[in-house]
């Protein structure tokens, strides 16, 4: 699974982009995941409510499944037009 | 239909031109352009992100529901990314229908949406240093007028 | 405030960049444009009268009124008299401010007092005759909503 | 003063302007002196719900007084835009 960061997040986090392997049934628990992997994710994902999260392109919440999803992004609220 | 994401200027003018003269028949064209503020002059440039791929899909369905919403002859949108000094035309909406109202309505819903349900990210870049845009509390209400 | 009243056609994507070129520092241009309808191809031309004098003030009136009510940097109407064939530019509205909302608002209240308040009338002649166009109810109660 | 007709209601009276000397008071007393010229006036004047009128460049009502007025305009609703 693909797993994207925009702006801050992905500042804070130091990569676009993680490739990773995972058996998170739900957003919130691939959250869980990379909350535990290092202080910089810690500090990414600290507020929920400032992030927001698309799976395979599409806005969704914290609660969605992930059983098939390929690509999950976290960014913050967007700032078009 | 024509949405385009692109780094490059784009001229609103000539686009409003092509696309009224595309849309003859219409009555009622509606065009906004956003540009880039200069920030009472601290402004050196904002830095435009977004998700390719992602942005091409989410600008379409917002198009698709214009349309669907309203009788629109036809929709543009053209939204840059990348770095934008001040006074750069940031992106651009144009909407044509047999009646002034809709053209209107619909311009007016796209751009609410492409503001908040766009995934695009602004950073303001100062001599005093960088800043993430923050995401206003009246542009997530807009969307409450649809 | 520019408000042109003329019979020769104007390029709108032309005046739409010269009216975003002068009001840099606005963020937000919304434009309007009504263009004759063809009316299914039965339309020959359109012919619009006018009330010279009266029409540079009624208009140059509602402009003011926009920017006594909207935050605008600026505001531009051209309106054409004379005969027009079918996909013809008419008018045109443009409206400038820091807020999107404001330049939406303001070029909508502005085509809508245009329509109904403005000394322009319009007549259709088509292979079958000659008639004025008359005024929609639609029209006038749309200026119940400012 | 002048007496300007536009659109339906000048190609009923036959004519874009009358230049005229009168006492009405009003608006009113001066459609009724023009319905009392002729036939086409009368015409033109028959339904006061289709006419709107001006005084010196100002949209106003047919109740409106005429002391001092230079112009007066007669027109149908206008279709701008």
């Amino acid at each position: 699974m693909d797993v994207l960061y925009f702006a801050w997040v992905r500042e804070r986090i130091g990569a676009p982009r993680d490739t990773l392997t995972t058996q998170a049934a739900t957003v919130m628990d691939l959250v869980e995941e990379l909350r535990a992997r290092e202080d910089r994710y810690a500090a990414a994902f600290e507020d929920l409510s400032a992030l927001r999260v698309a799976v395979d392109q599409e806005l969704t919440d914290f609660d969605a499944p992930l059983a098939g999803a390929q690509e999950v992004a976290f960014f913050p609220p967007m700032t078009g037009g | 239909m024509t949405v385009r994401i692109q780094s490059e200027p784009f001229d609103a003018g000539a686009e409003l031109d092509r696309f009224t003269r595309d849309a003859s028949g219409a009555g009622a064209v509606v065009s906004f352009t956003g540009l880039v503020r200069d920030l009472d002059g601290r402004l050196q440039h904002m830095t435009i992100e977004h998700y390719p791929g992602m942005t091409e899909r989410a600008i379409s369905d917002l198009v698709a529901q214009a349309h669907a919403r309203w009788d629109l002859a036809d929709a543009l949108v053209i939204h840059r990314f990348g770095d934008l000094g001040p006074g750069a035309q940031i992106m651009m909406v144009a909407t044509a229908s047999a009646h002034r109202a809709e053209a209107f309505a619909a311009a007016d819903f796209l751009m609410d949406y492409l503001k908040s349900r766009a995934p695009f990210w602004k950073k303001e870049v100062t001599r005093d240093g960088a800043d993430w845009v923050a995401a206003k509390d009246a542009d997530e209400e807009a969307l409450n007028r649809w």
